[in-house]
């Protein structure tokens, strides 16, 4: 427990952004109109796909022998990528029924 | 098949218009039609014959048709120049009265009555009683207005302030609700009564409001009819009615009970309370009215009050009322006229409860 | 580069995130916004190849790799799926993501260097990546399946409340274990992965058909606290920061949805998403679904062509002029708007004129029977307000019917249908109506001046 | 100050209800009134009696009365019985006629005509133009209504559609306007015609439609009257009128021109054209009427056209009319009586303009 | 304590001026709000008694002296303050804490020590604070003084964008030459303070008084990011960030505040809040006050008596439907609402009773026009729709007047008046109207229909 | 420059606060209604008072001896603490009028 408060006082400002984050994350969408709350979840989800970038940062540090961890890493990526492109790709396919018509 | 229409002697209105013979010749059947029949409802022996009809004498076209169609029963001079193979269809009323029924039956007459057709979904196309009530309730409120020494509207001038006319409905069925709308279009203050319960959802469903007097006889199981009431509920409606009626400059009375004379709303003394110059309208006046004072078929004064006995006012929108009423009575002889050929088939729901007597036989009642 | 230098570079990322996200939320710059944060995500797998490493060893074939095949079947899946299978896909998607971070946490457990404390910040960051990653992923694939209609509804638990919550307290046990352990134990780490995945199921199994959107929601803010939970492990803002932020939003939106649906956020989470018997239905039976004013406002502002059929319900709502409202507003979106006037519709011959004329609707604007079932197959969509017996198909398809043979305004040759009513109860003819479990109908049940009004209200919003 | 009312020979209305005697009562006057005077606007004696009045013989009532109102005016045989000093408050219409004023001037008699008050904003709670106006717009609406043998409003029922009558408006003053909005009312589609440019706007203001005529004569100068159009304009004009007229179920005429003959808007060729059945009712009669073959104060069916000339409808509606009516008078009556008194400002423009012949002069036209 | 756990609590400090922040954007919250901010601000100041510092003297006796001089003087003027004078007495707060940012600013570079090199980070920071500290002070003392009047509009400077322009480079010039020097020259430094606030004077006396709303809440942000300045000097995070957050809401506010007087942020900065001819009237001559849409329909809601006075006006744009809806909306809040129908409104006899039937007015809530004279005094609102005439006084006031003696309504007996119209344009008597210049009137300027919608939406918004 | 660029780089972390800080003052009110304006600016102003804080700093730094900055650091208490206390009452005195009233 010291070791956590410790922590958490070593990385004060951390926790500032992290508390920021919360709450910009959630004013950002606090007054989304119902019909975007699907594309809007899609989209979310999309950028979740971030973690993408853990499994770079995992191969780039593997041992270019591991090939177990090699194998596993660009397993994540690949997965990762499929969440973060299909995620985005998809997320504009339903924003297309939002296009203005021309009257 | 051949076709006839005849010159109502009683009546504005026309059974048969002639966008409908139009139609009729394009079945397959032919037309023939008494010289001068449109004429009071506004239809020229001209446009008659454009359309295809065959003008002839009243006699010729009695003699020749063989389905012959008209809003009043015929009468027995009519009868006598039938042959009695022919199809009437007409509006006896057998439940008013049998005379005419009898008189159709000693002549061994096949007589489809329109206001005997059933009150279901299927046959509503043909339902002469609704489409000519909400006529009539549109023209009770007309006349109303045009007999009412008053403004319908509310209006306030530089001459001072009028206050919007009181206007009770009785009966909210076809011609009650109808009258209810124009009641309330023209800006008076509305109000209506009616014995079925789901009468007040309608009412209200025209932003009127709906008088209530607790204790009716449900009906539901009536399909559509009306049903009598209890004595208590009637005076404690009585009661009611009559404390609405006083402060009223119009009333329309709508409220029947098939076969059976119509139910008293509106006492002698409800009329000699209500004020100077007031209208009430009797739409049940043919089967005694709802008003104890109403003269069928007459419009008369008493007690300071105009009392207006009509139980046919469709017949004073004759232009419009026989369009309704001929296209009420196509629905009805499609059923059995296939390729200019009839076809009847007495197990058909429609036909069995709406003809009233065939070969010499009363079928109404039956 | 410099570390400092990245993390200013991922600021910059996290930004284009904010701002994408902030976009996504308003209907006019919604594509832009979704643009944006791709922007950004591409710019953040290009900053990582970059950023400062113990051991650079790279491997940037493998991670190439990765990401083309990745992103080649995640492209075409996102191409070539339906319409009306985006959810499921969504659903997938999210599933990958929280599979990935339960594979770095995974990895990391294994790479950590011998002796590492187990009662450290890093193990219980990394155990808590492995613990939501797994969750999100085999939580989202049985959601997907759920939606897909591969796995049945029916599929039912016994006593799922209790399964859940002994579920829960055996992974936290068995983590809390762990990191009391004098040192790493991978084969118990794998046994926690197992668990956590089967945790993943049992939690959604419960929840019904119905409410799998919001499931989805939820289990997408967890796959961006999974990914938050990764980036700790290796103090990388972008995953930090997108990962929260997208948890947060995540979370939100869940709530928002469990409001549109009128439903608690409690009852969501502890109530086990009791499935409300209404929205589902068992599969075989014939199910209603219910439409959400918000859709149907978005759906009725892009269509072209909109048919309303009023009926006795807009009488006894009384909605005659919020009907016209709204027609007004979307004509004003460029959509046409015609009423369908059956014959019978309402209690008297004439019931809908009188109403709509007192609203002010311009006669040429009523089209009658035969005029609008002609114009039926050109609609894009049919409102039926307060109306039953008028649109019932059984007058046209069942001889038994006490209505066969009437003639109907026959709404389902238009592209979609909602029907304004209070509940399933019958009209005027006292007979259930097909219609409302047809293919293409939803309901949208509520008094008709009310949901009326919300609909005009959100078109102005959308 | 002894105020008269008398029984109006040739109209149902009262110049004085019983509320206004009360008020008359108040302020210091006597009121004596002819036995039956309110009886066809349905105030009866009784009620005047309640309110303070004393019930004369027309003799008695004319002998001794210091003022007399009346709605028409009145003739040789009662002047005979007034003392000259009497004050006479009526309405002469002297633009139409000057006949009957010139038979007061032969009796040297006083006599304000409320049709002359000059339409100035603060005349307008006298002004009976125009409260006797709304009243004939409203029930030109209602007469058409009624006469029509069609419905006004939009209907689609089972047995068949009915599309909405169409009405059209020509001139758009007080009474025009008035009959757009009852027509409205009642489910029509509107339409009106006026030469003001003004009109255009206040048509629209009651949600009808204005069938624009480029090019008339604007009008603002004249205060609320309207003016002589050219030539060439008049001919645009009938032949839109013409086009609209023939489509149309009902038109109302309303326009008129002070001093003048009506303008023939409606000529017999257009009634020939019209559908059978049609209705026009012609406000202007008096003055000629706006329609060509118009017959004042009758109801005629011309070529299936139901006409009505009459220009006094307000009378159709004498209780209500009679209450704005007295108002009227009671508000000019309280500019020059005081407590009782009678202080005649010759100096005020409205009692200037509204005298049109005192002490043997006619001062009309000066 | 540490410095750590303070600026943890501070955390909390911040978190509390946001999720105050937030719910002071709502109607509902927005007390509760307030106070959540209080409570943080008392919190960050107590906390910052037990900061760690170099030196700590501390001297609580001057700090609570001044805590408790400005406390008291604050809480007393807030609330003896007219509700009228608000704005102005914002306006003098804002004024202060700007001081006090100029003051620390100054004491800083006095207290700098010796040898400290100009060309730095935290020399830059002190300037900062100094100069946006003073232009929030001086501004603000100007926004103040006329909006309270004692400074008149009509001081107009020559050429104001020119001498701006020219006080911006002086300043910045001699700010650059400061730090370009090679030690403190703090004469210069009081040059540069005095300079700064000659600028805040110049930029604000250019401007309108009605746009003084705006100019307060732009000079507003100033302060905050002035304290923002002030908290980079001490490295303290409250400063900093509750600053920034203040600066950047304020600086939207001031955005939203010009769209809803149909302004560009452009317009306002650049443009040089270049008084709009209607509203910024020259004190003697007769000045027409406008209503916004916002600030009416609140007012609206939180009356309890309304009384609306159809005229001409509401039927040319047959606002008649929307009219009743407003009102129903107002029913629904709880307020009374009622119309006075004056006999001659509109262009025949009973012209609104026609309108209001046709949108369904119930009969009972139409007041004639002694009635609704009688009622006057207990009302607290009168909307005039589109009626002109009808409710001119000088018909009561003004014997030279066509329409003197015509009986009107009287309806400045009423608390508030706000007047619908398009324009200032006369009726049909075609006479001016002093109503529209009265002591309680304002004018809603626009279509009536547009603004009869847009005053329903906003009491369903507030 | 450099100084400035290395001044940034050493506080990155304060960087992304201030970002954030920033994009939550936007948010955290992009969507009031038009009249919570004015209260909300007034809610805002008293909050920018937190330059109290500043001066409580410079005067428990200040050499007790030090009268003038003493003087100047009170005065500025004084100042920004009308501004605080103020403003919170005022804002609170305006928002009176939004209570609800009992229907
Ligand atoms: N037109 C005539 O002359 C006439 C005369 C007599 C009978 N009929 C018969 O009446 C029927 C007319 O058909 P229809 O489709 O108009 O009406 P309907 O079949 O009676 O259906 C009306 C529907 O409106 C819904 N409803 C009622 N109040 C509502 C509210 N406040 N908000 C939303 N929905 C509401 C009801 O469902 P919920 O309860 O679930 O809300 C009901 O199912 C036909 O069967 C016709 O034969 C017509
Ligand atoms: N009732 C009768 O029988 C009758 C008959 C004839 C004459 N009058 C006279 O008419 C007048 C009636 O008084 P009133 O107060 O009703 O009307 P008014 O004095 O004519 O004023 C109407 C006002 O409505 C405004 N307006 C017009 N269109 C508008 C729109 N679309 N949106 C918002 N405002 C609009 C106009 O100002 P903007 O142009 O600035 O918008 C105008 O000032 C009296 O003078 C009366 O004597 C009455
Ligand atoms: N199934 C269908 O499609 C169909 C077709 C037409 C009519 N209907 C229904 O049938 C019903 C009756 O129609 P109708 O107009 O021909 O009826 P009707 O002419 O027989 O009677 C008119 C109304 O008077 C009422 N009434 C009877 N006695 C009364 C009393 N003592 N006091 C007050 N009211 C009394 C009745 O309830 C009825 O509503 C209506 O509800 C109508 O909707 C149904
Ligand atoms: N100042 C006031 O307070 C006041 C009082 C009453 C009426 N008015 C105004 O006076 C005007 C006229 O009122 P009125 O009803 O007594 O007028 P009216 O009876 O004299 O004429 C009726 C209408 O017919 C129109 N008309 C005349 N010739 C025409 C033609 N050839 N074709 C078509 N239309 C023609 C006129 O423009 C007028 O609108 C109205 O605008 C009314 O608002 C003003």
């Amino acid at each position: 427990m010291d070791s956590i408060m410790q922590f958490i006082i070593d990385n004060i400002e951390m926790l500032y952004i992290l508390v920021f984050a919360v709450f910009l994350g959630m004013e950002v969408i606090s007054k989304v109109p119902t019909v975007l709350h699907t594309p809007l979840m899609s989209g979310a989800n999309a950028i979740s796909g971030v973690v993408v970038i853990g499994a770079i940062i995992l191969i780039r540090n593997a041992d270019p022998g591991n090939y177990i961890i090699l194998i596993i890493g660009m397993l994540g990526i690949a997965l990762a990528t499929v969440n973060v492109i299909g995620g985005f790709a998809v997320t504009d396919r339903m924003l297309q029924m939002f296009k203005k018509k021309k009257k | 098949m051949k076709v006839g229409i005849i010159n109502e002697k009683l009546d504005n209105r026309v059974a048969i218009v002639p966008d409908l013979v139009k139609r009729l010749i394009a079945e397959g059947n032919e037309v023939i039609a008494e010289k001068g029949c449109g004429a009071s409802a506004l239809f020229s022996d001209k446009v008659y014959e454009e359309s295809g009809a065959v003008l002839e004498s009243r006699a010729d076209v009695l003699s020749s048709a063989e389905l012959i169609c008209s809003i009043m029963p015929l009468d027995k001079d009519d009868y006598k120049q039938l042959p009695t193979e022919a199809i009437v269809i007409s509006s006896y009323q057998p439940y008013n009265s049998l005379v005419k029924t009898k008189e159709a039956a000693d002549y061994k007459l096949t007589v489809f009555s329109m206001d005997m057709i059933p009150r279901i979904t299927l046959a509503q196309a043909m339902d002469v009683l609704s489409s000519m009530a909400s006529i009539a309730g549109y023209k009770a409120v007309i006349l109303a207005a045009n007999h009412l020494p008053k403004y319908f509207p509310m209006l306030t001038t530089a001459a001072g302030s009028i206050p919007p006319a009181k206007v009770l409905v009785m009966g909210a069925g076809v011609a009650g609700l109808q009258a209810v709308a124009t009641a309330k279009r023209l800006g008076s203050v509305v109000q209506a009564f009616d014995t079925r319960t789901a009468a007040k959802e309608e009412v209200e469903s025209l932003g009127a409001k709906f008088v209530e007097v607790e204790g009716a006889t449900d009906d539901k199981a009536a399909g559509g009819y009306a049903v009598e009431q209890t004595e208590e509920y009637k005076q404690k409606q009585r009661q009611r009615i009559f404390d609405e009626a006083v402060k009223s400059d119009v009333i329309i009375t709508t409220a029947q009970l098939r076969g059976k004379p119509a139910p008293i709303l509106i006492t002698k003394e409800m009329v000699e309370k209500m004020r100077n110059g007031s209208v009430i309208v009797d739409i049940a006046s043919s089967t005694g009215g709802n008003c104890e004072i109403t003269e069928d078929e007459k419009t008369v004064v008493k007690h300071g009050v105009t009392i207006i006995g009509n139980s046919e006012l469709a017949a004073d929108v004759p232009n419009h009322a026989s369009q309704l009423f001929s296209k009420n009575v196509h629905n009805f002889i499609k059923i059995f006229l296939k390729d200019g050929k009839a076809e009847i088939d007495m197990e058909n729901e429609i036909l069995k409860s709406s003809c009233i007597t065939s070969n010499g036989e009363i079928l109404f009642g039956k | 580069m410099e570390k400092e230098l990245i993390d200013f570079l991922y600021l910059i990322c996290i930004i284009l995130f904010i701002v994408g996200l902030k976009r996504l939320s308003h209907p006019d710059s919604a594509k832009k916004g979704n643009m944006i944060a791709g922007i950004g995500m591409g710019l953040a797998i290009v900053i990582t190849m970059f950023y400062p490493m113990e051991n650079e060893s790279n491997n940037y074939a493998w991670i190439f790799g990765g990401l083309i095949i990745g992103g080649t079947i995640g492209y075409i899946a996102a191409k070539k799926i339906k319409m009306t299978k985006m959810p499921e896909m969504v659903s997938l998607f999210n599933g990958l993501g929280g599979a990935c971070s339960m594979l770095i946490a995974a990895v990391e457990f294994y790479n950590l260097p011998e002796g590492t404390p187990m009662m450290s910040t890093q193990v219980l960051t990394i155990i808590f990546a492995l613990f939501v990653g797994s969750i999100a992923f085999t939580g989202s694939i049985v959601a997907w399946g759920k939606l897909d209609g591969f796995l049945r509804d029916s599929l039912v638990l016994p006593a799922p409340q209790i399964i859940n919550l002994g579920m829960l307290i055996v992974v936290l046990g068995l983590s809390a274990y762990i990191m009391f352990l004098p040192e790493m134990n991978f084969t118990l780490v794998l046994v926690l992965l197992g668990l956590s995945m089967v945790y993943g199921v049992t939690f959604v199994t419960p929840i019904g058909g119905g409410d799998m959107p919001v499931v989805i929601s939820l289990l997408n803010s967890f796959t961006g606290i999974a990914a938050a939970g990764a980036g700790l492990i290796y103090g990388n803002q972008v995953m930090i920061v997108g990962g929260i932020i997208v948890g947060a939003a995540g979370t939100i939106l869940t709530v928002l949805m469990c409001n549109a649906m009128n439903r608690s956020l409690f009852n969501v989470v502890i109530g086990g998403f009791s499935g409300s018997g209404k929205s589902s239905g068992s599969g075989r039976e014939e199910v209603v679904k219910e439409a959400s004013h918000g859709d149907t406002a978005i759906q009725l502002k892009y269509s072209n062509r909109v048919l309303i059929v009023p009926g006795y319900g807009l009488a006894v709502a009384q909605a005659q002029h919020v009907c016209h409202d709204l027609e007004k507003a979307l004509e004003n979106e460029g959509v046409d708007v015609k009423y369908a006037i059956h014959p019978v519709a309402g209690r008297m011959p004439g019931h809908m004129n009188v109403l709509l004329a007192e609203a002010d609707v311009p006669y040429p604007k009523l089209l009658e029977l035969e005029e609008a079932n002609e114009q039926m197959p050109n609609t894009d969509m049919v409102l039926v307000i307060g109306a039953n017996d008028v649109v019932n198909p059984s007058a046209k398809n069942d001889p038994g019917s006490p209505i066969y043979g009437m003639p109907i305004l026959d709404v389902e040759l238009a592209g979609t249908v909602i029907v304004l009513k209070r509940s399933m109860r019958p009209g005027y003819a006292g007979i259930q109506n097909p219609l409302f479990f047809g293919e293409k109908t939803k309901m949208l049940f509520g008094d008709a001046k009310d949901s009326l009004s919300k609909l005009k209200t959100e078109v102005g919003n959308a």
